[in-house]
């Protein structure tokens, strides 16, 4: 893998370069593979590099229907942070922040990973009350998190509506800094180019249409570019879990939502952080190339289209207003949707499944983005040594059976 | 006796308009409501003591000059009356109801009942309403219920253009501020 | 002032009615009718923006919504629009307008060093570099974030408002062009409910911008009779500078409408967003026109051929004095032509093909205008306005020829608009001939008329419009009216089209205007392994911009097609997305804002409240009375004093929130035992007994209280929150699945008004208002009566949430009032005193009562909570299979405990965390969670509710909780009651 | 916003209604005697297909009824729907 630098990118301005190589090998499938990935999202190239380099395992494919990254990797709304409120969900997604922070160098693709922090405003006694509840933990879990008074939230987000006289004011918030986002694009492309040059085979264009089992075993799978053998096969299909843990034979607690997402126009910087406000359900960053990246619920029925409905983009714009009035004005410029697979307790599901030698990554719901490299981590190690993670342990399937939810409900108040 | 205050006593200003007065909005504060439940053969039982049959098709009302049962469901009727009326109206129906399984509920003061009319009557309620309100559609005899704006409400049309909207008390404050909005562009009177 | 690039004559604009505007603080003149483009070239400037990564001089390039450059900041103050199309913003006098996106000035920006360093700055380079030092991309994100952006967002609140209306079609026509209105004619003749919806100000598309005849005579005098018998059918709604946007599942389509521009005072509303419900859309979208590629196609005086000669048709202006137009179709000579015709000199036409036998470019021929045939730009001159360019044969681009001119029309063909179709799930089919994406297989409601299905003769857009709109009505239940008789002769095009980029000689060759987007950016993106068409337009940002690539697109997939050696079809096509064209905040949320954003509602009570100066709170949509605090009082202050009142003498609590069901039936009875978790069958007609519900996950869902009016009659309440799920819950099995069940549920929350008393002085209050005999004997705690107070039918109920002495007193909603000031009256003597929702907090925490949503979070079964002696062993519920799972016994589950600080004077805060032992690591096991603390005014100390894990074992046992500003503090665990635990008082 | 058909009232806009997921899955017979992989079932795992899918929907700001839907999870094309009781239509081809 030719590096990039600064130095690079001027030789080749200046013609003294020779020229920008291909990021990625688009390579033949090839017949068989140790180890093959469904579902060339973020986490699904990320459990490829990392079973590559903390595993030594050679031999690995990804394999994506469509084009990489063509999920909810690239259109979710790129938000990253750790403040959740269960300490399993604290521990993983906290790992992920901490690769986050270097996942840039490490992977030399500058995915413009922003520590620019987030605030959620509670704008009830309630909503304040279950932010205290949240931060106290974070801070035990060694999380930075803080709550901050109504006046420390509004001097920090200038734009933000201080009118005491509205449905909801803002009362307070909880912010932590460290939280911000990331280039959601470049995620998934530093993560193919960074695995490809550990010898990962990325096939793009490649659907998965059946599973092949031995017995009680997976052996391989039937894909729309010919028959591949697999000795061990994870399901990292974000939108699509339970149509392929279909193809394998068992169910999921899960159910596939649309969830949409908007951007305004470019406009000269407004915001320097992430805002979410539960109450008035929004919540919204502003992108290096200026536009507002907003979203808010999902759309209550099952879909697999990757589009939603009007009113949830109305309430999009009225949360904005009724949080920013000065973004009336501005106008919206594109809006669509992800398939997002949601779970019962809000917590995703990593981990073995019934099926020897499959292992599946899922139920993310409208919050995966941030736990890209930590899940791709945990499920690389679970794939690895054939149990699961101590992190990921606690998200197995079987909790379900068991009762032991991750109830992460109001954490993901506002789907993000 | 004791003062009755009715859910917009404090709200509703007559003569207040904000525009050349296109429509008229009223608050008729009490209106006797009924709501029964029945199914089966109690649904002739209910037809004998209201003095007609109840509409069992979808949102259609029938009645007469003492009330007027609305459709609300496959076994459920609002049955509107003159307030007063209604005591008597449940209890004529539970003595005819005894032996069918039944609920006559009096739910008069659960909801407001605001009037909304004129010619512009319409437009506005379609600034809120997902209905179709067209006269082709939703004609003298139909009832609906739906949301107008983010309240529930019960739509009936009355005679000479216009609606009466059923409200639920509570939310009946938010519907007046939200039609006297909506009326802002034709411009809107509240009548007294 | 002077208008010197307005024609002499012609154009739809009424040179009776100048209008003033402002553009840079200049002072020019226009007409009405004019759009701010049109007036600007009216008055000769071309120079209007700077691009946005390179800040290059840009122009006017459009016509209408595909206008990639001329975005400029309109308006002042709170009424400052940023990115608002010149193309599209109607002149209306004192319109102020300002370039955007330049510093200093639109002529000498220094940004445009961005456009020296542009070889450093090619496609996705912030990818590859800004990574060291560690850290070091605060700074440099800094940096670009401030170059980035084009307009400003205003600073102050938008004074304007914003309307939404529903509406209901039968035929939905989009366009009205002449496909829109012959469907809309054909429609509306059938009978149907038609609405015809257009941005335009005028109707007639294409019509208004080149001298079409139909039936023999001007097009525009068919527009207007047209017109004028679409306004006289009854059922026709017409509407004007309306745009749709976006077009949703089973017929659901928002359009926006654009308020007629005002020179003084406000518009009474800015924008209206119809939501139609149409049962058949007929799109008549027309097309756009596209560019072609060629070095340097961004010069200010380059223009679309289209806009070019619409400008002069339309609005009667030359976009330039000498023009050379620019052409890969046959079309292209009807734009030299109008231009001739108009009085603009056409230097040239420059055509990519070399055979040009077809009609148009004879007809150009013949005029005398000079016609390179097979020849390319190369190249141009000229920095902020284009001066000449360079043509040179396509086989030979070195053999140059510079032809002077200041009007550049460019023609690369048209692409019919096809994004409703994408919108509503349709599939482009790709059409060589035209070099563009026509409609595929039919999409659901919806079909294409006229230029936007692919068919550009005007005679084929007029039959295509009028027998699609009959189709619609008929499919719509209508019967044909009578036939529309249209003829359009014209000269027929040559259906073949060039190659839509022009030869290269290294020139910056831009494929996307607004972003600065290059063909050598797509071909670097395609090198570098980014070669699906999504990849490549997200590295490259390649359709991204303000114009989402409505004249680039296809010129993009060119290239594309031309780097990965694939026919364009199999390069594919990025997704349309709703909005059509970007559309307000504003005219989305409509009036869903300020004061309508959320329904409030209010008790029957409320105005009580509000007069008597109550804090309130927001509890889901109700407002409720926090406390009632006297001037200068606390919060704290104020709620103490009211919890003592309510502890010593007596306190007045407005309930009314509470859901409430009635439920009637010989069914009632069995759904109650299903429903609620401890047993009901037990409880006598006149008693009332506290409930709680599990969901089917074992999970505490909701608690209240429920009476028995009679054998097979019940009053359930609920939680204020849970009102409605509770409600729809129980109605879901009653009618899904317990079909034996013979229950009704009539919905009463609103029907009652409550007001609870409490305190020891209850019984003397309420006493001497009521007939009701409520001596402890005949009146016990957990029963109800019913019968008068103060004159009022009432039903009390003998429950307490506060452990003292209690009656919550139901009355008929419009009597709540007349209640509640009943018994401030008769409280008098006694001290009473209203208390609010904090105040209630307190009370039912000093006695350890659980408020769902505070002690319960979705996790916590009954046992957690110290309740399982009522959760029934005997009778099946509704989530007892799921309290005997594995993971919901046994250690490790929390239990509801209380806690006290060894400081009493410490209230701990809510939500704080728990620790077996102070220590400073971190990561640190946490054993639970403060669930409720206040200050106990009772107690005189503070006291907290806590879920901690196998807290019921660690009885007497110090916990500590290290706190967010510092501290870490102990605390004991105690049993979660803390105030009379016997259950006397509420006895008494 | 969808347009629902509701089986009383008729096709009414999705805001007046609640959805309420996949239909007909069915409390194990015997339910406190299911094992804890049958109860679990039932309480979360849910068909989810891509493609047709039977589903609940509620008529809450209308007839309260909740009633069922055939719903292409793709297309999001209402085939038909029913009552509670009604026989189950067969799921189009
Ligand atoms: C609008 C929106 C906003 C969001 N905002 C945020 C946010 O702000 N912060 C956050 O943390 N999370 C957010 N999320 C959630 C986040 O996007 C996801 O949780 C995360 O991206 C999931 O990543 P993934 O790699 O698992 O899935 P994906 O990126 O969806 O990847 C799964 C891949 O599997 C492929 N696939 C499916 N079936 C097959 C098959 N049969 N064969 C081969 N390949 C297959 C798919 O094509 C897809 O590319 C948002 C989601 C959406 C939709
Ligand atoms: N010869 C050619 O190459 C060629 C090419 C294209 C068009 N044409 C001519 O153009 C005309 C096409 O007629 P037509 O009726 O199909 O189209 P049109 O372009 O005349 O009319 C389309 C109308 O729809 C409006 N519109 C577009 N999108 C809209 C939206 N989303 N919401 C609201 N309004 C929208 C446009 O503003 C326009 O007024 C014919 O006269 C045809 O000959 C010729
Ligand atoms: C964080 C983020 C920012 C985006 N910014 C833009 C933008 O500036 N312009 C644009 O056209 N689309 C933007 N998009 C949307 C994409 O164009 C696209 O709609 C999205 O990736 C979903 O893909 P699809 O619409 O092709 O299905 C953005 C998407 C994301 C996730
Ligand atoms: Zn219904």
């Amino acid at each position: 893998m030719r590096r990039y630098s600064f130095v690079q990118l001027l030789r080749n301005a200046v013609g003294l370069g020779d020229g920008w190589q291909q990021a990625w090998r688009s390579p033949e499938p090839k017949s068989s593979y140790d180890v093959v990935i469904v579902g060339g999202g973020g986490h699904g190239l990320a459990t490829a590099y990392y079973l590559a380099k903390n595993h030594g395992v050679r031999n690995i494919a990804v394999l994506e229907k469509g084009w990489l990254g063509g999920g909810n990797t690239g259109r979710n709304t790129t938000v990253v942070r750790s403040n959740y409120l269960w300490d399993e969900s604290a521990a993983i997604y906290e790992h992920s922040l901490k690769l986050w922070e270097g996942l840039t160098r490490d992977l030399n693709y500058n995915l413009m990973f922003s520590q620019r922090g987030l605030v959620m405003l509670a704008h009830t006694e309630h909503e304040l009350n279950e932010a205290s509840r949240r931060v106290h933990a974070n801070r035990l879990n060694g999380i930075d998190a803080e709550i901050w008074s109504r006046e420390q939230t509004l001097a920090f987000i200038p734009i933000l509506n201080g009118s005491k006289d509205i449905r909801y004011p803002v009362i307070g918030s909880s912010i932590q800094k460290r939280a911000g986002i990331a280039r959601h694009d470049a995620v998934a492309w530093g993560f193919a180019r960074a695995a490809d040059a550990l010898g990962v085979d990325i096939i793009q264009n490649c659907e998965v249409t059946a599973i092949r089992r031995d017995g009680s075993r997976v052996v391989g799978l039937d894909t729309t570019r010919g028959a591949i053998d697999a000795r061990k096969v994870g399901l990292v299909a974000a939108g699509h879990s339970s149509v392929l843990a279909g193809l394998a034979g068992f169910r999921l607690p899960i159910e596939s939502h649309p969830l949409q997402a908007m951007v305004s126009e470019p406009i000269k910087p407004v915001l320097d952080t992430v805002v979410m406000s539960g109450t008035v359900h929004a919540y919204v960053s502003q992108s290096d190339k200026g536009e507002l990246v907003m979203g808010a619920g999902i759309d209550a029925f099952n879909s697999y289209a990757q589009r939603g409905s009007l009113p949830i983009l109305e309430e999009i714009a009225s949360a904005m207003i009724e949080l920013f009035p000065i973004v009336s004005r501005l106008k919206v410029l594109r809006s669509w949707g992800g398939i997002v697979d949601i779970c019962p307790d809000a917590s995703p599901i990593i981990g073995k499944t019934p099926v020897d030698g499959l292992y599946i990554n899922c139920g993310w719901g409208t919050g995966g983005f941030k736990a890209t490299p930590g899940s791709g981590w945990v499920l690389a190690d679970t794939i690895a040594n054939d149990r699961p993670h101590p992190l990921a342990a606690p998200f197995s399937l079987n909790r379900f059976s068991s009762g032991r939810l991750i109830d992460e409900h109001g954490a993901a108040a506002v789907a993000h | 006796m004791t003062v009755e205050c009715a859910p917009l006593d404090n709200v509703v200003r007559p003569g207040e308009t904000n525009g050349p007065s296109g429509i008229a909005l009223t608050d008729r504060r009490f209106v006797g409501q009924v709501n029964l439940r029945v199914r089966g053969s109690g649904l002739t039982a209910a037809g004998h003591a209201l003095g007609y049959a109840l509409p069992m098709a979808a949102n259609t009302t029938a009645g007469d000059a003492t009330s007027r049962a609305c459709w609300l469901g496959p076994d459920e009727w609002l049955i509107v009356c003159d307030d007063g009326k209604q005591a008597e109206l449940i209890q004529q129906l539970s003595a005819a109801l005894a032996i069918d399984p039944n609920a006559v509920t009096d739910v008069t003061d659960a909801r407001a009942v605001l009037r909304i009319a004129g010619a512009c009557a319409r437009p506005v309620l379609a600034k809120g309403c997902t209905l179709d309100l067209h006269p082709r559609v939703f004609g003298a005899d139909r009832v609906a219920q739906s949301l107008i704006a983010r309240a529930q409400v019960m739509i009936l049309p009355i005679e000479g253009g216009g609606y009466d909207l059923f409200v639920a008390r509570s939310f009946a404050g938010y519907l007046w501020d939200w039609l006297l909005d909506a009326g802002a562009e034709y411009g809107i009177r509240v009548e007294g | 002032m002077s208008q010197d690039f307005r024609l002499a004559q012609g154009g739809r604009i009424d040179r009776e009615k100048p209008l003033r505007f402002l553009f840079d603080g200049h002072a020019y003149e226009g007409f009405a009718g004019d759009t701010l483009a049109s007036a600007m070239l009216a008055n000769g400037i071309h120079l209007v923006s700077r691009s946005f990564k390179y800040h290059r001089p840009r122009g006017i390039y459009g016509l209408g919504v595909e206008e990639p450059n001329a975005l400029v900041e309109t308006g002042i103050g709170a009424g400052i629009e940023p990115n608002a199309r010149a193309t599209t913003v109607e002149l209306a006098d004192g319109l102020i307008a300002n370039s955007q996106n330049r510093w200093p000035s639109l002529r000498f920006d220094l940004g445009a060093v961005a456009d020296l360093a542009s070889p450093l700055l090619s496609a996705g380079f912030y990818y590859k570099t800004f990574m060291s030092p560690a850290g070091g991309w605060k700074i440099y994100e800094w940096l670009i974030r401030r170059a980035a952006g084009v307009g400003h967002a205003p600073e102050l609140p938008d004074p304007d408002r914003y309307e939404h209306s529903y509406a209901h079609a039968d035929v939905l026509v989009v366009g009205a062009g002449p496909a829109g209105l012959a469907a809309a004619l054909a429609a509306g003749r059938a009978g149907a409910r038609v609405m015809l919806v257009d941005d335009q100000v005028e109707p007639g598309g294409q019509l208004l911008n080149t001298p079409y005849a139909i039936n023999g005579r001007p097009a525009p005098e068919w527009v207007a009779e047209a017109t004028a018998e679409l306004d006289r059918l009854p059922d026709v709604r017409r509407l004007a500078r309306t745009l749709a946007l976006g077009v949703y599942d089973h017929g659901y389509v928002a359009c926006v409408e654009r308020a007629i521009p005002v020179s003084q005072g406000r518009v009474r509303w800015r924008e209206r967003l119809w939501r139609v419900r149409a049962k058949e859309i007929v799109v008549a979208t027309g097309a756009i026109e596209r560019a072609i590629i060629f070095d340097g196609n961004d010069r200010p005086g380059t223009m679309l051929a289209s806009a070019a000669r619409a400008y002069a048709v339309r609005y009667g202006v030359a976009a330039g004095q000498r023009a050379v137009v620019f052409a890969n179709n046959d079309d292209a000579y009807r734009t030299a032509l109008d231009l001739a015709n108009a009085g603009v000199e056409v230097a040239a036409v420059v055509d990519l093909r070399h055979d040009l036998s077809g009609a148009l470019p004879g007809m150009a021929r013949e005029r005398g205008l000079r016609v390179l045939a097979g020849h390319g730009i190369v190249g141009g001159r000229g920095r902020t306005r284009i001066k000449a360019v360079e043509a040179a044969p396509v086989d030979d681009p070195s053999n140059r020829q510079v032809i002077e001119c200041d009007l550049l029309a460019v023609s690369g063909g048209w692409n019919p608009a096809l994004h409703l179709y994408a919108h509503a799930g349709g599939k482009a089919a790709y059409d060589s001939g035209l070099a563009a994406f026509v409609p595929g297989a039919p999409a659901e409601r919806m079909t294409i008329a006229g230029a936007a299905a692919g068919r550009f003769q005007l005679a084929d857009c007029l039959a295509d419009g009028a027998r699609l709109g009959a189709e619609a009505a008929r499919r719509a239940g209508f019967s044909a009216g009578p036939a529309l008789v249209l003829d359009a002769p014209e000269p027929e095009p040559d259906s073949r089209i060039g190659p839509v980029a022009s030869p290269s000689r290294g020139g910056k060759r831009f494929v996307d205007l607004h972003n600065d987007v290059t063909e050598a950016d797509l071909r670097l993106a395609v090198t570098e392994g980014y070669r699906s068409v999504e990849h490549a337009k997200r590295y490259t940002t390649w359709g991204m911009g303000p114009d989402q690539g409505k004249t680039g697109n296809i010129l993009g997939l060119n290239v594309l097609s031309d780097a990965l050696g694939q026919p364009v079809p199999q390069v594919g096509t990025t997704t349309f997305r709703p909005p059509y064209h970007p559309v307000s905040f504003g005219a989305l949320a409509g009036r869903e804002t300020g004061d309508l954003v959320v329904p409030t509602r209010k008790t029957p009570m409320d105005s009580w409240h509000a007069e008597a100066g109550a804090l309130f709170e927001p509890v889901g949509q109700w407002r409720r009375a926090k406390a009632y605090p006297k001037p200068g009082e606390s919060l704290h202050a104020a709620a103490d004093r009211e919890v003592r009142a309510a502890r010593e003498g007596v306190g007045l609590f407005d309930a009314s929130t509470l859901g409430k069901i009635d439920m009637s039936g010989p069914g009632a009875e069995t759904l109650i035992e299903r429903v609620y978790c401890n047993n009901f069958a037990s409880l006598k007609p006149g008693h009332a007994r506290y409930g709680l519900m599990l969901g089917e996950d074992g999970m505490v869902k909701d608690d209240g209280v429920t009476a028995r009016l009679g054998p097979d009659h019940f009053h359930m309440t609920t939680t204020t929150g849970g009102a409605a799920g509770v409600y729809v819950w129980i109605e879901d099995w009653l009618q899904t699945e317990w079909l034996d069940l013979e229950v009704f549920l009539t919905s009463v929350t609103e029907q009652w008004a409550v007001a609870t008393l409490s305190g020891p002085k209850a019984r003397q209050v309420l006493g001497p208002l009521t007939d009701v005999d409520l001596s402890a004997a005949a009146f016990p705690f957990m029963s109800f009566r019913e019968g008068r107070v103060a004159g009022m039918p009432a039903r009390i109920f003998r429950v307490s949430f506060s452990g003292d002495l209690s009656y919550e007193i139901n009355v008929p909603a419009r009597h709540g009032l007349a209640l509640w000031q009943a018994l401030m009256e008769s409280g008098r003597p006694h001290g009473i005193t209203p208390y609010g929702t904090e105040a209630l907090h307190i009370l039912r925490a000093e006695k350890g009562y659980i408020v769902v949503g505070h002690e319960t979070d979705g996790t916590i079964t009954p046992a957690d909570l110290g309740m399982e002696a009522m959760v029934s062993k005997k009778k099946d519920f509704l989530g007892r299979r799921s309290l005997v799972r594995s993971g919901m016994s046994g250690p490790g589950r929390k239990h509801l405990v209380g806690l006290m600080t060894k400081d009493p004077a410490r209230v701990l805060p809510m939500g704080a965390q728990i620790l077996e032992r102070p220590s400073e690591a971190r990561p640190v096991p946490m054993i639970g969670h403060v669930t409720s603390s206040y200050h106990s005014p009772t107690m005189k100390r503070g006291i907290a509710m806590a879920l901690v894990k196998n807290g019921r074992a660690r009885m007497g046992d110090t916990v500590y909780l290290p706190l967010l500003d510092g501290p870490t503090v102990a605390a004991e665990v105690v049993k979660p009651v803390f105030y009379d635990p016997e259950g006397a008082r509420r006895d008494g | 916003m969808l347009l629902i058909p509701c089986p009383y009232c008729g096709e009414r806009a999705e805001g007046e209604f609640r959805y309420g997921g996949e239909a007909h899955f069915r409390r194990p017979d015997n339910h406190l005697e299911a094992t804890d992989e049958a109860w679990a079932d039932y309480l979360f795992m849910r068909k989810n297909p891509k493609g047709w899918h039977r589903e609940r929907w509620m008529h809450l700001a209308g007839c309260r009824r909740w009633f069922y839907v055939v719903r292409h999870t793709i297309t999001h094309k209402i085939a038909t729907a029913y009552k509670v009781g009604d026989a189950h239509p067969d799921l189009p081809a």
